[in-house]
């Protein structure tokens, strides 16, 4: 095995970057920090890829395919005996093939937010918490164990909190960013509660351990059995729910589309690319235990999934922020990768899905912050994020319309582009598993379809509509990111995955089923023409089609009041029925009661100040009486 | 037979002269009843053989004390004026008190089996009275009489003090 | 003529005569009378220290000196009342206990 | 009577003979010069307190009437510097013009009353006892009513003499039926043959109370009060610190000695007193704006505490008790000695006045705090380990409820204490009392005061002392 | 020999406020040195439970000591106090009314929690326990803002009450520290040898433990906190949530727990419950807080709440969790109470709502605050995260299901704690700026920078490698642990 102990350079270099921009940014010139947050990312890149290459070139070895190796670890606190919270460095398949897709995307980001971002007060500071962002992320693609990537996983939180509410004299971008924060750390609390359960079941923390198919956490099945699931299987349930925090699984999803309330960039980075499978991830991190200790998380996980996809789905086809849509899309693109891994099994065939999530994961990648980093090039043309705002801009930015265009293509899953192979996989594993589950995925690749090219008509298409000031191509520092994504997008389909990403390490033959390919197909055109005849050019057939599903146009326009519920629960319940009451309890009962205790003791000195009227003979009485009193009780009584 | 009757006469009249000191509407009668009392007690130490005692209370209680007392009562209030007197309500919690606490006390006192002492009934003479007064063994009262001296010297200075009228204020 | 008394005769009647001047102490208004009234007490105390020592312990004259005792004390005491009692009179022109009650509570 | 009884008896004897030595200097000087007085007689007390502490073993005189031991001298010459330092603290306002022709009075009755609870300490019967019990409250009751032109002193001094009367007939009745049970008025006597019958029970509890008034305990407590409010405040302080001291000394030794086979019995009933005392005194306390009421709820609170050491009923609670008393007499004479060098030049009294004295006169009120801190058991001044001896005790006897209700009641206690603490130190007056420079003898007298607070705590041997003593005696 | 530093430092009479500052930085660094000996002499191979040991009989009679010593839990404790008085001193830098009497009542304090924290001995201990909480009577009644006398008050009152409670149970536990020889002891160390009889320990466990856990915010006991630090003057506010508080918690585990381990089991769960309450409680009482200092006291007693609940834990990691809980949670919330006083003493105002944008115009502040808020919501990389992390995989190693269950019960509370902190760092330091008036705010100053900035330190130094700390504070819990461990336990359910 060689030595992988250089790769603890890739989160670093990002942290030190951080640490150097967030200290001393302030007295550079922006263009410096943005050079070196660039210039710090691109040598991340650069060593990922040739992690990546020395992996998947020497470390496969025949029969067991790819081995996991520590590269690097150390002790960071002692808990118990048998429990450790260590850092180090994780390679593995999954891994090398994260960090690929994070420094790529996140290098990509930053050269195209030099363009973005220009001019603006807090450029060094927006760098800084990029860097903050890859190292955290990159921390947790590399976590040896569940605990160092509960870590990262928290880093990742807050840096993403800090990039949402980068703009915070923005009342919507600081409530944003603080509704992204506390949803994702209420799944985290989740999360936590999974790993305390886990550890305590198992006793370790280390993923190797943990995944190991005769370690003793799949050996032991999860020990005792509560409300019809064993334990390991309702931590695992928990960790998900982590997971699907971050990566806005249905019902946890309410963050994603307000979280566009970043800059653009980092909706691209964060909460398209990288970020939000961050909960893929860690399904995946952990799928043998999953797949072997408790299948029953694993439906769990594939249903969460499947929802997720076709509800952000519907959503997506109403809205008109062309941000939100995105947003919609990427939370039903990673539906498709949570069912994707929750239908696979483990080992051989069955782990098909498992791949394809991965596979999926990687293009969805890199279409999706071509999308996003298109958007942005829109956005910072026109400087509106609605759709309506928009029209016919092809003519003026002719670049950001072709890539775009790639990327919609892509992800409506037309062949040769890549997520045609990615989607084609899942579409295949849960034809085998579950034909319900196949069903909705079936109508969400429609649906994909038809929202991505109502907003690509929507955008560059359609009438000119009158701009401030005429609206440009974005310039090169932009541009060619899009174009390194677009070639991204095009041709990541015809990596060998399967060979490299696979559930049991050992590569796994895959065949197109046309069976099932040929109809995803048509019906990923047919969304496209729906869409063309629809918004090509401006006609009332939206409007009818609206007018004729009006109830259920005006739900998904609505997000299927999934906010109005969150407030009603925060707002209602929690603020007006938990705190206010605990508040008010504790300042009028508790406090009233030690309030209360002094003002008796007051209450009582000032009843039996009688007792001292200054009358010589009650004194005398009181004496007496005292005496008389003392005589009956000790004297008679006792 | 005489000694009998002396005592419940002697008895009776330090009662109801008792009652009637703290009874007595006329603060000057109240002092009489209490000279009265006063003598009735030197009575019973007469009859009890302590004729020491008996002419000391005769002499500081019945001749220098109720003087005192009659002496003030002439200079703080008028022969003829009514006392007031308390409330009912305070004689009557008073009273019940007070019986309660003579109830009690006797109730105790009458259970209580004394036991003399053994051994024979010395008569004391004035003598005898006189060495133990000045006698520091035990059972010699030197001490407790040279102390009760300070004390008389400390009372006269006191009262001295309190009723003196001051030269300078006006 | 102890022959013929029991003691217990001496003690209700010193019982009674205590009690009596404490029921004076706390119901005479006149500040001489309540004065009295402690005269009263000492007196009963003292008739039970004389009947004690000579019924009992006639061998010591121990309660007949505490008696003789106790006289002086009362003497000592009275004075010293009297003079604050003219005192109050000065002051308050009575000497009425229930006037005598400037501070309190 | 040789020489070495004389010496014996050192502390009484001095004391009379320097009260007539005042007396007859007094006699012979003229008007104007009666102030020479003080001097002469501070130093002639000074010599007393210097003589009262030449080592001396126990002894007997006058065939039981009269004992002593090292720990009957320890706690007359505790009694001795508490005296001194209210001298000290007197001299200012002895010399106001008003009190010119009484000084000698003042001191001679002040050391009469001194000689009453020496006695009365080192009593072995029950007639000195009460002896010495009277000579130390008969003249109080003149020094009480000292100021004539006041009202209300007179009406101390009446409240004082009548209760106190009272209180001394219901003793004596309890003494004449000890007495009648057990043949003897000799404390060594009276402790082999009493026994627990209800007679002598009866006797005991009118003694207790008898003595109850003396140290002011609940329901006892009635005249403290207003008597403690209309004296001239060094009689007041000499009524709060040493006359209640003598009388704790004094209950402690009778109760472990005469009354021990009643133990049993007692214990319950000190345990309801002191509740009540505590609790009452506090209660009291807590609205009291007058300082010198203010003080005198607030000792009779302490004196609730004393109980606590009474009820431990070992050396430990012994030397509580006498420990207690000390750093009681140093912290509640500081406390005094404030409220008298204010009241003697300015006349204020009321808590109000207080009003931001620390701005004025800061060293005044940061003594005050300490007092007041030391008589609430905040550490680390002394009366902090006075009340933890006294909780340790009661503890060590196995009332733990007591010490709890006893400490409950320390905290009461401390809020009162902290109102005059945030009188002085945080409201905000717009005319607090002005500036004024105390001469010398107050001065020293608050600083005797002041270092005894301070040091009496750290100061372990003196404790030790004591509780060797104590453990002499209670062998 | 830190005594002497301590009773050093009170002599400060003139320039008050620069004496204070080099004695509490001479202090400071004495803290310092003392970790660094401590760990030279552990590295050593010197296993005693105490070092640095000095013992003089006090008073010999009742067996009282003056007994000093440190482990590796008191020396993390010093470590704590050093940084939080330092960071006072300089955080109340500009105080103008009598700073002489400030600055040594300040100090006073600190002698009685320094004398606290090194205490062997159950007398010294409750000594030292009263002189550090009478200060703050009148620290918070003079310097203090708002209804500051009745808070004082009722602290004083509240604590004194505790320390009431707490009294009785060193008076019962040095009178059952050996009953058979006679030989009774104030020595925590003696006394741990000893069994006190089972049934004294059901007696007097609820006494100690009440007591501590007064003054450690227990609910519902907590009451003098909110109140109490929102009339503190800055400086004292820090000390008290900073450090004060945490001798209830230290207190309950050296004390109470220590050395009446039957008993600490038996009732342990009463306790749990409480102290559960006390921390979901606590966070959501300040949610719905509009004062600055109401919404930091409400979240100390969730803080200290949860300090307790792990001491009562009693296993190794969830103690060791409390102890780091202490110490992560005294500087951090030393720093809100800092931060909320510059605040405060530029805008005149700690209502939130009063206020806004503040980021903009008072960057340094606002990025020191978002960093606490950020350390306290238990972000990995600050002190927070390490304390609770240990604290609930400790507590959930628990063998009993009630505790694993009353764990989680605690560990939503970090959700809840996101989301006051969340609440206030929005609506104080982001958003637009609410009056004209804040644009003319100036940054920190100096004097200001030192004491957030060594905080900030003391907060990421542990966050970052705490490993450190918490063997050193392990090393000194095992044996308390194993005692613990050796009582037959008697599940409750």
């Amino acid at each position: 095995m060689a030595d992988y102990t250089y790769t603890l350079l890739i989160p670093l270099i990002p942290f030190f970057v951080f640490l150097l921009l967030g200290l001393q940014g302030h007295k550079m010139k922006p263009f410096i920090a943005g050079l070196i947050g660039t210039s710090g990312l691109g040598i991340g890149a650069i060593l990922s890829y040739a992690t990546a290459f020395r992996y998947f070139v020497s470390e496969h070895v025949a029969g067991t395919g790819y081995t996991s190796i520590k590269a690097f670890e150390v002790t960071w606190l002692h808990l118990t005996d048998k429990l450790t919270i260590n850092l180090g460095v994780l390679i593995d398949p999954i891994s090398v093939m994260m960090l690929v897709v994070i420094t790529t995307v996140s290098l990509m980001v930053h050269i195209y937010s030099i363009g973005y971002m220009k001019g603006d007060p807090g450029f060094y500071r927006f760098f800084s918490f990029l860097s903050l962002f890859s190292f955290s992320m990159l921390g947790l693609v590399l976590a040896t164990n569940i605990f160092q990537m509960y870590i990262f996983w928290e880093l990742v939180g807050v840096s993403s909190f800090l990039l949402i509410g980068y703009y915070y004299e923005k009342p919507s971008a600081v409530a944003a960013s603080k509704k992204a924060f506390i949803v994702t750390r209420f799944a985290d609390l989740g999360f936590l509660i999974g790993i305390l359960m886990l550890s305590f079941t198992t006793g370790t923390f280390d993923f190797q351990t943990l995944t190991n198919p005769a370690g003793p956490a799949i050996a032991s099945k999860g020990g005792a059995v509560f409300m019809g699931m064993s334990l390991l299987a309702w931590s695992l349930i928990l960790i998900f729910v982590g997971g699907a925090g971050k990566s806005a699984m249905f019902p946890l999803h309410i963050w994603l589309p307000d979280a566009m309330e970043g800059p653009t960039p980092v909706s691209a980075l964060i909460h398209a690319a990288t970020m939000v499978v961050a909960g893929v991830y860690l399904v995946a991190r952990l799928f043998p235990v999953y797949a072997l200790g408790a299948p029953d998380a694993l439906h769990v996980v594939a249903w969460v999934g499947g929802f997720s996809s076709i509800f952000a789905a519907v959503i997506a086809c109403t809205q008109t922020d062309i941000k939100r849509i995105l947003a919609f899309s990427t939370m039903s693109q990673i539906g498709y990768m949570m069912l994707s891994l929750g239908v696979s099994g483990f080992g051989g065939e069955e782990g098909l899905g498992f791949m394809a999530s991965n596979f999926h994961l990687f293009t969805h990648a890199m279409f999706k912050a071509l999308l996003f980093l298109g958007a942005g090039a829109v956005i910072h043309a026109v400087h509106t994020n609605e759709i309506t705002g928009m029209g016919g801009l092809r003519k003026y930015m002719p670049f950001t319309h072709i890539t775009f265009l790639i990327a919609c293509i892509t992800i409506a899953g037309i062949p040769p582009f890549s997520a045609f192979f990615s989607k084609d996989e899942i579409l295949v594993a849960a034809f085998h598993s579950n034909k319900l589950l196949f069903a909705i995925e079936f109508i969400v690749a429609g649906l994909t379809a038809f929202y991505m090219f109502r907003l690509y008509y929507g955008i560059f298409w359609g009438k000119d509509r009158h701009y401030h000031h005429t609206p440009h191509e974005a310039p090169y520092v932009m541009t060619v990111p899009l174009m390194v994504l677009a070639f991204g997008s095009i041709f990541a389909g015809f990596l060998p995955f399967h060979n490299l990403v696979t559930s049991d390490g050992l590569p796994l033959e895959t065949h197109t089923e046309w069976m099932i390919a040929i109809p995803s197909v048509l019906i990923g055109l047919l969304g496209i023409i729906i869409a063309t005849v629809m918004y090509k050019s401006e006609t009332a057939i939206p409007d009818k089609v609206a007018g004729t599903l009006k109830h259920l146009y005006k739900w998904a326009h609505r997000k299927f009041y999934m906010d109005e519920v969150y407030l009603f629960v925060t707002r209602k319940i929690i603020y007006r029925y938990i705190s206010e009451p605990i508040a008010w309890f504790d300042r009028h009962i508790i406090d009233g009661t030690m309030n209360g205790i002094a003002g008796v003791t007051q209450y009582t000195s000032v009843a039996i100040k009688e007792f001292q009227s200054g009358k010589l003979q009650q004194y005398g009485y009181v004496f007496i009486s005292g005496t008389v009193i003392l005589v009956l009780i000790f004297v008679y009584l006792f | 037979m005489l000694n009998q009757v002396m005592f419940f006469l002697f008895g009776a009249m330090i009662v109801i002269f008792s009652l009637l000191t703290v009874t007595s509407r006329k603060v000057l009668r109240a002092a009489v009843y209490l000279l009265f009392v006063l003598i009735s007690t030197a009575g019973l130490y007469f009859a009890l053989n302590y004729n020491f005692l008996a002419a000391v209370q005769l002499t500081v209680y019945a001749g220098g004390i109720v003087v005192l007392i009659i002496f003030s009562i002439l200079l703080t209030s008028h022969v003829s004026e009514k006392a007031a007197m308390a409330p009912v309500k305070q004689s009557v919690l008073s009273a019940l008190s007070v019986g309660a606490g003579a109830i009690l006390t006797l109730m105790t006192i009458l259970r209580f089996t004394f036991v003399p002492n053994p051994g024979t009934d010395p008569q004391y003479n004035i003598t005898d009275v006189g060495n133990a007064l000045i006698s520091y063994k035990r059972d010699g009262y030197a001490l407790p009489f040279e102390v009760i001296s300070v004390l008389l010297l400390a009372a006269m200075i006191g009262a001295i003090v309190v009723a003196k009228k001051e030269r300078i204020k006006k | 003529m102890i022959q013929n008394i029991p003691l217990s005769y001496y003690l209700v009647i010193s019982t009674l005569m205590f009690f009596i001047g404490i029921y004076g102490f706390l119901t005479r208004r006149n500040l001489i009378t309540m004065l009295m009234s402690v005269e009263l007490i000492l007196n009963s105390v003292n008739i039970n220290f004389v009947a004690f020592n000579r019924y009992l312990y006639p061998q010591q004259l121990q309660g007949h000196f505490f008696t003789l005792i106790v006289v002086a004390v009362a003497a000592a005491e009275s004075a010293v009342a009297i003079a604050i009692i003219i005192n109050i009179y000065r002051n308050f022109k009575s000497v009425d206990v229930e006037n005598v009650d400037e501070m309190k509570y | 009577m040789n020489f070495n009884d004389f010496l014996t008896m050192r502390h009484e004897l001095m004391l009379t003979l320097l009260a007539l030595v005042v007396l007859i200097i007094d006699l012979n000087l003229h008007n104007r010069h009666k102030h020479y007085i003080i001097p002469i007689t501070l130093g002639l007390f000074f010599v007393n307190l210097l003589v009262g502490f030449i080592p001396e073993g126990s002894n007997t005189l006058f065939g039981g009437m009269y004992r002593t031991n090292p720990l009957l001298i320890m706690m007359k010459n505790i009694l001795n510097i508490g005296v001194f330092i209210i001298l000290l603290q007197s001299v200012t306002w002895l010399k106001k013009e008003e009190n010119r022709e009484k000084i000698s009075e003042y001191f001679i009755l002040l050391f009469s009353t001194l000689i009453g609870m020496n006695f009365m300490i080192s009593s072995g019967d029950f007639l000195m006892f009460y002896l010495g019990l009277e000579l130390a409250t008969i003249p109080v009751a003149a020094l009480a009513a000292y100021t004539h032109h006041q009202t209300k002193s007179a009406e101390a001094g009446i409240k004082l003499i009548l209760s106190s009367a009272l209180s001394s007939g219901i003793l004596l009745f309890g003494i004449s039926m000890i007495y009648g049970s057990t043949g003897s008025i000799y404390f060594d006597t009276i402790t082999k043959v009493y026994a627990n019958t209800p007679l002598q029970l009866l006797a005991f509890i009118f003694f207790f109370s008898g003595m109850s008034f003396k140290i002011s305990l609940v329901p006892f407590h009635l005249w403290t009060a207003d008597v403690y409010e209309g004296a001239p405040i060094n009689v007041t302080s000499y009524l709060s610190v040493i006359s209640k001291g003598a009388a704790a000394f004094i209950l402690i030794i009778v109760m472990f000695t005469v009354f021990s086979s009643l133990a049993a019995v007692y214990k319950n009933i000190l345990y309801l007193i002191a509740v009540l005392t505590m609790t009452v005194g506090n209660l009291f306390a807590m609205r009291q704006k007058n300082m010198k009421r203010f003080l005198a709820f607030s000792s009779i609170a302490q004196a609730g505490f004393i109980l606590l050491g009474i009820l431990g009923g070992n050396v430990m609670g012994m030397t509580s008790v006498i420990y207690f008393v000390l750093v009681y007499i140093f912290s509640n004479l500081g406390a005094f000695g404030v409220v008298s060098a204010i009241s003697t030049v300015t006349g204020k009294e009321s808590m109000d006045d207080y009003d931001g004295l620390y701005r004025t006169n800061p060293k005044l009120s940061l003594l005050m705090m300490l007092s007041l801190f030391s008589l609430a058991g905040i550490p680390p001044v002394a009366g902090f380990f006075g009340k933890f001896f006294l909780f340790a005790s009661a503890a060590s006897g196995g009332y733990y409820w007591l010490v709890f209700i006893a400490v409950l009641n320390a905290t009461i206690s401390l809020y009162y204490y902290l109102l005059v603490v945030k009188a002085m130190f945080i409201n905000k007056n717009e005319t607090p009392l002005a500036f004024f420079k105390s001469d010398l003898a107050t001065r020293a007298g608050l600083l005797i005061a002041g270092l005894g607070i301070f040091f009496l705590g750290f100061w372990a041997k003196v404790y030790e002392i004591i509780s060797s003593l104590s453990y002499g005696i209670m062998q | 020999m830190l005594t002497v530093g301590a009773i050093m430092l009170t002599k400060d009479l003139k320039q008050a406020r620069l004496a204070s500052a080099i004695g509490m930085g001479i202090q400071l660094i004495m803290a310092a040195v003392l970790i660094y000996l401590y760990l030279a002499e552990r590295s050593a191979g010197n296993t005693a439970a105490m070092l640095f040991t000095y013992d003089v009989v006090w008073f010999p009679t009742l067996n009282i000591h003056y007994s000093l010593g440190v482990d590796g839990i008191s020396v993390a404790m010093i470590g704590l106090t050093g940084v939080v008085v330092f960071a006072g001193v300089f955080a109340s830098w500009q105080m103008e009314y009598l700073p002489r009497e400030f600055f040594i009542s300040l100090i006073i304090l600190a002698t009685g929690v320094y004398g606290f924290f090194i205490s062997l001995d159950l007398f010294t201990m409750f000594l030292f326990y009263e002189v550090a909480v009478i200060p703050m009577y009148i620290l918070i009644g003079i310097w203090g803002s708002g209804p500051k006398e009745y808070s004082a008050m009722k602290l004083t009152l509240m604590l004194m009450a505790g320390s009431a409670l707490l009294l009785v149970g060193l008076l019962g536990i040095y009178f059952f520290s050996n009953p058979d020889t006679n030989h009774l002891t104030f020595s925590i160390m003696e006394i741990s040898k000893v069994n006190i009889p089972i049934g004294m320990q059901r007696f007097l466990f609820p006494f100690t433990f009440i007591g501590f856990g007064i003054l450690g915010a227990l609910f519902p006991f907590h009451t003098w906190s909110p109140d109490g630090h929102a009339s503190a003057p800055t400086a004292v506010s820090m000390l008290h949530a900073g450090v004060l508080m945490k001798l209830g918690g230290y207190g309950a585990f050296r004390v109470a727990i220590f050395l009446m381990p039957e008993a600490a089991h038996e009732q342990a769960w009463i306790f749990l419950i409480l102290t559960s309450i006390s921390v979901v409680y606590g966070a959501f009482s300040a949610i719905v807080q509009t004062d600055l200092k109401y919404i930091n006291a409400y979240s100390s007693v969730s803080h200290c709440g949860l300090v307790l609940f792990a001491v009562l834990m009693m296993n190794q990691t969830a103690m060791n969790g409390a102890i780091i809980q202490m110490i992560s949670h005294g500087l951090m919330t030393a720093l809100f109470f800092a931060l909320i006083g510059m605040i405060y003493g530029r805008t005149h105002t700690r209502i939130i709502g009063e206020m806004g944008g503040l980021m903009k115009v008072i960057p340094f502040l606002g990025v020191v605050y978002v960093i606490a808020g950020l350390a306290s919501l238990g972000l990995p990389g600050f002190s927070g995260f390490v304390a609770e992390m240990t604290i609930f995989i400790g507590s959930y190693q628990h063998t009993d299901v009630f505790h694993r269950v009353i764990t989680i019960v605690a560990a939503s509370s970090i959700v809840i704690t996101a989301v006051y902190i969340l609440r206030v760092v929005g609506i104080l330091l982001l958003g637009p700026i609410k009056d004209h008036h804040f644009l003319e705010l100036t940054d920190a100053k100096w004097y200001e920078r030192i004491s957030t900035i060594s905080l900030v330190l003391a907060i990421t130094a542990i966050g970052m490698a705490p490993l450190w700390l918490s063997n050193m504070i392990n090393f000194s819990l095992a044996p308390i642990v194993e005692r613990l461990s050796s009582i037959q336990i008697t599940s409750l359910f």
